[in-house]
């Protein structure tokens, strides 16, 4: 059955809330402002919307329902006991420019995970606000930028790999810089000589994914950051894939300037369809005086909050403000509480067991499916293949659709640009011996296929809510909005 | 570890199976001096469920909980009632874990959502189209000033005074790396927006306006005149909102002109929260300027049997496409929250939510009324929806703290927004909605006679 | 994807919580009794339970995914604020047998619910602890045998009309009785004067369901009532069909002596796969004395909760006790949250929706399918239809199996007896006039193809989790545990 | 009504199309006088869900939660902690809204779930087969005594003075109607439970014997000499327990001999709930008893393409087949609290039910040292698991009370569970699980130190 839209079962008169019948008569002090026309909004009983959204949800891959192999997404299972604190009245209900005094347990929180993060990072200053990775990126580009400017060094140029993720471009130039690329040993990582080459005056920074988007560990990445150091840059380094180390290996002990934190990867909060993420970003002496507000701090009445009213002196360097309020409290907590059930013990664990479980994919996959970087040793958390070897025509779009008929989402495809029909596959730590088994007997049969030349792969997914849609036809003919004028 | 599967039986056998003789031969490639030999200091060692939630118990236990106490804040964050279903769907698995909607074949249950919240703020903003949601609306509006300097291709933004100031911050902490120009107006304590110092600042090189409505003071402008005089001008007109349960009360921006609307939705669904995750609503009058358009777009399309299904779309603006030449560099965005703003409403539909507005409303009125009538307090608004500022015989910052020390949340302090702006001590913002109760407003009441006495 | 059993997935090493190792030498105080053998439970860890599960539950129909029209059954939508109520830790952390004075709430809402019980039915009095239907009707007779007894009448006899829920004769067979069938008129209702010639000095008590299991009102309850009273019976009224006139008819108007409200019917408590239920039974005030305990009466200090150390002279005839504690609480703070969701008009706009889609179903078929009491007048909450007409061979059994490849639950099948093929159709209040229509026309097109002789029904359901399961089999070689000794 | 979809037009072309010229018209077959004429008196109209939220979060608050103060009350009702994934997997709609499996092609996520349990239960129990439960521990004793009337022709049941004494009135209560004779021993205030004088009961007309194991008291009796002197008289023995998690610890009931083992669920998954729903567990030890067993039963059989799949069966023994010749009359079970129960005890496993099952011993014996060596304090038991028996010097009723004003809810007083036995004023029963703490623990010494000095 298909579901229809809100706008074809709804109508302007049903609603499933009981609310006092408007007094359409009564004065107003809208300052002539009443709004005349109708705004279009169709309504639903309360039976009626519960049945519409479970409808849809069921149209849905999910963690709770399978392996998502997403390379660079790190889909973890998303404890249950995170989602019960976040709910907890005195997060949920707390409004954040309530007076201090009575958010002291809500700033505990945030000092606490502060803390923590600055641990595991090994660095010694941290800002909370930043709304999602790439928010945090430009967070840490921006207190770059600060502290260049600050030293009157206005430096124009940002180096990224071609294996970066776009967000890294794409904040670099929002925040005011060009952007150009380093290149790529053969063997996926930084070619260390040709960026040695390229570091001079007008360099502001490099940003540098380690592990990085091949799913290697950047052996050089010591070297690399004294570089840019003797060069007179920073480092940045991007976070995404710190669920691979986390708990091993300190980013502050490789050089790192400033490097963002995906909790919603690495600490396992919800993705939830696209969002919300939370991007605290880390930073080395050398920035943390250029840390966006607002920022906890601990005093010996309680733990103070940090922002424009209260910030004074002793931050005037800071480079600004990020958003609006004190960052994602929700995810706060959530990530809070995954720490605690972790441990330092646990931490550990989970980096090595996501590294365990993807060099089992790699190996267990490398002998039919084509994996340009296996001879330069174990990958990290996640392992990446390419097409070579599929027959004429068979793509790795083919092959993941493919894979959608056996069960299970597809890997990250046609990421990182530098392998050709890459194929990134990260199954985390939260997947079963069991789970991967059947993963790699699904991707060996859809390898086989692509291999053989199936044509039937051309037009799967076959046994899907949907067979494939057509991408072009949207974005040729956007239809965005639902337009008919006829609802009642 | 109760999150981890794996038994050292299965270890073993992946080891042997990829030929390493222990785990730590994986990481062969980290220099060794850069790796830990045990587990990190400075964090405790794993707990039991049990033991983690008294934890957070405990912590949340420190809080004063929005609802348990008389409430009246609101600049820009809201205390709203939110159907218990909606939390309930929004805890559905499929849609809690589940990722960026790339693969639609497998993600039509979010990604029909995201058509219908895009249509829903369309209608409510009267715009256009929408986007599939942003960080916040502090966020959604430097991205708006953005988006019109892309569009006009100009770079000076004009600012009401009466925009909320940490929004102002967040445009103009930008606006120091990019270059652009800020003109913005100091906020005016007066009883009606100050247009016509706002539509003076209007010159050839700006690029927009940008206006709260209502704005950070409760005020309500007349958008359509602002919008005249930028578009006389060739600049947009960006208007931001903060609550958008007013939209059921007042006319909405885009047929008062504006050309670009951003706001928070957190009042609809989502909660208060400390301040995040909150929801970033963004959308255009003029579908002309989509391509201009930051962050996620969902659209109609058909799948190989020509039944309609929905796809992310126009991603060519985007920077996983475009990387340094995209509209922006958002990538996740507050998905979830969008969907806990639908659901919410659509079960308000039209009728609940001019019901939910009028009942704000007659709540908000009644309070003027009681609270304007003591000594030592003074109405400022000609004109509001669910929030008015008062002007208080004392420092609003002081009173505000030292209600809450009696249980009374009475409200956020002109002087915490605009820390710079002595002459704006006595000014406190109120806030009602629809769980304002009478006891609530007169509890108010006699702390602060009390305290003005 | 099949989903594998727990035995087969899980095994005893691993688990899904940490708690401390037990320590293995510690001594204990167990007096000789500890586990020798393993107990042979699997273990999962958290991911893999809550992906178990999660897949499990999709292979459900369910309320929430469409119209359930199971008649007799009153599957309605059941608010999420009842669950939201229920799990508060006022409520759902309180131990039964705390001191009351630290219970007061609780005995508050157990007693408010009672109040508008008797309300509802017009009957002073009623028993809160029955845990399910079944049990209130346990209830019921059994306070009725001690009201007789308690008169030196030892009548040996229920009546219960052929149309009767199983439970009826099962409940009173259990409580000693022996059981006659009332005979039903042609047109659907319990036959007057056969019953008063049935009636006599033997005759403990009559157990009529009103609405009655063909959907229609007993027009003549009344005069039964005074039929058996007069010959010196009690009357119970199985009120599993309550929900037909909550809120616009009164039972205890019509001289019932005793009727079990099935709180997960009418006040919509969820029906979780096969219970909890909850069956409170309100009594006459013949029976009231006779209630079993406990109960909960309002005094001046408060709620005071009535039970074997309390009870006292004043309740010596109880019949005694039920259960251990005092009934469902979940359910109650459910039903009363409902309760107060639909106030008076609530209620009553509730049984007239009931009933209006009820007869909305039963005219829009009773052209292509047998309605048997059609030409009797309006239906109550539920329509009842025949397989007259049928191809030869073609059955209820599979024009309910087609009705699962066009998406819906089947209605309940082959009951009440009295009608060849029964199928009985409930839709209640909350469903849509869309989501009517649609239900119609699914119900239609199999119709016509039972009339048909369509073949490929024979086999259906064909698009369902399962096909068609074969019960025949499972009853002659029972396997009802896992037995793989295999377990590691 | 925010639950009702039909609008007011809906309903005139519904009528229209009846042919009913207003809803009245369907009612015409109830007698006018037993029509009300509008909504009914008594009951308040429809109300928000705001405002039912708040009242009843009013009541709420009017109670002392368990976990809010130092807690030791059991007796056959015990507070464990239970895992956040429980809760979140009984409130997926597919479970929650769905009815009794009989469409079994649309209800194998329930069936295969209540076989998973049935399962569990056998091998908890030690018995070949266990039903897809019943109502409770109280229930699900009666449904064992008069199975074994069934079973062995006689009704005459022994019954151990140490079962619960709701169990043991729910029996009484049953029995005085259906004529069955039960004999029942007095509670024993002694150390050990007293085998002998239950045994010297068993005679040639005994249908069965009925053992709470752990009993009443916290005492472990030895059943397997229990087992053999009814055996040897041609009775069954019926064990009851009442905390699952003892059978981490102790063995099983069926290891030792009992052919009917009934209990309480509520332990696993379940939550105290102020004492309903609750889930009985009934277990079989030998498969040929099993067509005299109450209750549903799930078992596997194949599909029409040979897949395995799940069923109800042997639905002969129930009431709508049978009526009045069924072996109970229970049709609504506790199908969700089975699956909770189910959840979490997917989620212990083997592991974690010893685990937490030696936890729970580890602090009830801290408990009673602590506790047993305060003056005017005796702990009667030799041996226990999680629960014990205090003997105070004073009335045990009025201190429980008593200390619940200082919030410390002590524990069950034998007062209140035999109130017609004045010798036992003195006993109270403390229980002692994995939620308990030690601070709790020195708060209840403390407390009962200060109220027996």
């Amino acid at each position: 059955l298909d579901e229809a839209l809100i706008f074809e079962i709804g109508d302007k008169n049903t609603t499933g809330v009981d609310l006092p019948e408007p007094d359409t008569n009564a004065p107003n002090r809208l300052g002539g402002m009443e709004r005349a026309a109708d705004i279009g909004l169709p309504g639903l009983s309360e039976p009626e919307t519960v049945r519409h959204y479970t409808r849809l949800s069921r149209q849905n891959y999910a963690i709770d329902l399978g392996l998502f192999p997403l390379g660079s997404c790190t889909m973890k299972h998303n404890p249950r006991l995170n989602e019960k604190v976040a709910r907890m009245p005195g997060f949920a209900d707390l409004h954040p420019m309530a007076p201090t005094s009575t958010t002291q347990g809500a700033l505990a929180v945030i000092y606490q995970l502060a803390e923590w993060l600055k641990t595991l990072t090994g660095m010694p200053a941290v800002a909370m606000s930043p709304k999602a990775g790439a928010h945090g990126e430009l967070c840490g580009i921006l207190a770059i930028r600060a502290a260049l400017e600050a030293r009157g060094d206005a430096r124009k140029v940002v180096l990224c790999p071609e294996s970066a993720h776009g967000t890294n471009p794409a904040t670099a130039a929002f925040a005011g810089y060009e952007v150009e690329d380093i290149p790529a040993t053969p063997e996926g990582r930084v070619d260390l000589a040709a960026l040695e080459a390229r570091l001079g005056p007008d360099v502001a920074a490099v940003m540098i994914t380690n592990p990085n988007t091949c799913g290697l560990f950047e052996r050089d990445f010591r070297k690399i950051a004294d570089a840019v150091h003797a060069a007179g840059g920073l480092v940045y380094c991007d976070g995404a894939n710190f669920n691979a180390i986390v708990g091993r290996v300190r980013p502050g002990d490789l050089g790192v300037d400033a490097m963002h934190i995906n909790l919603h990867k690495t600490f396992s909060t919800p993705h939830g369809g696209g969002g919300p993420g939370s991007g605290p970003v880390v930073f080395s002496e050398a920035l943390a005086p250029f840390a966006p507000l607002p920022f906890v701090e601990k005093t010996v009445d309680g733990y103070e909050l940090v922002e424009e009213e209260t910030a004074g002196d002793h931050h005037q360097l800071s480079f600004g403000r990020m958003t609006a309020f004190h960052g994602q409290m929700g995810m706060f907590t959530r990530a809070l509480t995954y720490m605690l059930s972790h441990g330092a013990d646990g931490l550990k664990q989970v980096s090595e067991d996501a590294v365990l479980n993807a060099n089992y994919i790699l190996r267990s996959l490398e002998d039919v499916l084509f994996a340009p970087y296996a001879d330069s040793g174990p990958c990290m958390h996640e392992a990446l293949f390419g097409d070579k070897g599929f027959a004429e025509g068979m793509t790795t779009l083919d092959l993941a659709k493919g894979l959608i008929d056996e069960g299970f989402h597809p890997m990250t495809m046609y990421f990182p640009l530098v392998v050709h029909g890459a194929m990134l596959v990260e199954p985390t730590e939260t997947e079963s011996k069991a789970a991967l088994d059947q993963f790699i007997g699904a991707m060996r049969s859809v390898a086989e296929r692509a291999i053989a030349g199936d044509q039937s792969l051309k037009t799967a997914p076959h046994y899907a809510p949907m067979r494939r849609l057509d991408e072009t036809l949207a974005a040729r003919k956007p239809v965005l909005a639902w337009s008919d004028p006829g609802l009642v | 570890m109760r999150y981890l599967p794996l038994t050292d039986t299965d270890r073993s056998a992946m080891l042997e199976m990829i030929g390493a003789p222990d785990v730590d031969a994986l990481f062969v490639d980290v220099p060794s001096e850069a790796q830990l030999a045990g587990p990190i200091h400075g964090l405790p060692m794993h707990a039991s469920e049990m033991a983690v939630e008294r934890h957070m118990a405990k912590l949340a236990g420190q809080n004063m909980a929005a609802s348990s106490v008389p409430f009246f804040l609101g600049a820009g964050a809201y205390k709203h009632h939110i159907p218990a279903s909606v939390d309930h769907i929004i805890q559905r698995g499929e849609f809690l874990t589940a990722y960026t909607p790339y693969q639609p074949e497998i993600a039509q249950g979010t990604l029909q959502m995201l058509f219908e919240f895009q249509s829903q703020i369309a209608r409510l903003y009267g715009c256009a189209v929408a986007n599939a949601s942003m960080y916040d609306g502090s966020t959604a509006c430097w991205e708006a000033v953005a988006m019109a300097g892309r569009v006009t291709k100009r770079s000076r933004a004009v600012m009401s005074g009466a925009l909320h100031p940490h929004y102002t911050n967040v445009v103009k902490t930008m606006a120091k790396f990019t270059g652009d120009t800020i003109a913005d107006a100091q906020p005016a304590i007066q009883p009606k927006a100050d247009n016509a110092g706002l539509i003076s600042r209007i010159d050839d090189e700006t690029s927009c306006v940008v206006v709260q409505y209502p704005d950070i003071l409760g005020r309500l402008p007349d958008l359509q005149q602002i919008a005249d005089a930028a578009h006389s001008k060739g600049a947009l007109l960006i208007v931001v909102n903060t609550e958008p349960v007013a939209l059921g009360a007042i006319t909405s921006p885009g047929e008062l002109g504006a050309d670009i609307v951003v706001g928070e939705g957190q009042s609809i669904g989502v909660g208060l929260q400390f301040g995040g995750p909150y929801l970033g609503l963004f959308a255009v009058r003029d579908p002309k300027h989509v391509r201009q358009m930051p962050g996620r777009l969902c659209g109609e399309t058909v799948d190989a049997e020509g039944k309609r299904g929905f796809v992310l779309t126009l991603s060519t603006r985007e920077q996983h496409i475009r990387r340094e030449k995209a509209t922006s560099n958002i990538c996740t965005n507050s998905g979830l929250c969008a969907l806990a703003f639908s659901v919410h409403m659509t079960l308000l539909g039209e009728k609940g939510l001019r019901a939910l507005a009028a009942e704000n409303h007659r709540l908000a009125c009644i309070a003027a009324d009681t609270l304007s009538v003591l000594p030592g307090v003074r109405l400022l608004n000609d004109a509001f929806f669910n929030e008015f500022t008062l002007l208080l015989d004392g420092d609003a910052r002081q009173i505000v703290r030292d209600l809450a020390a009696e249980n009374v949340l009475a409200g956020v302090s002109l002087g915490r927004l605009y820390p710079d702006h002595p002459e704006l001590s006595g000014g406190l913002l109120v806030a009602v909605t629809e769980t304002t109760t009478e006891e609530d407003i007169n509890a108010l009441a006699a702390a602060l006679k009390e305290k003005l006495a």
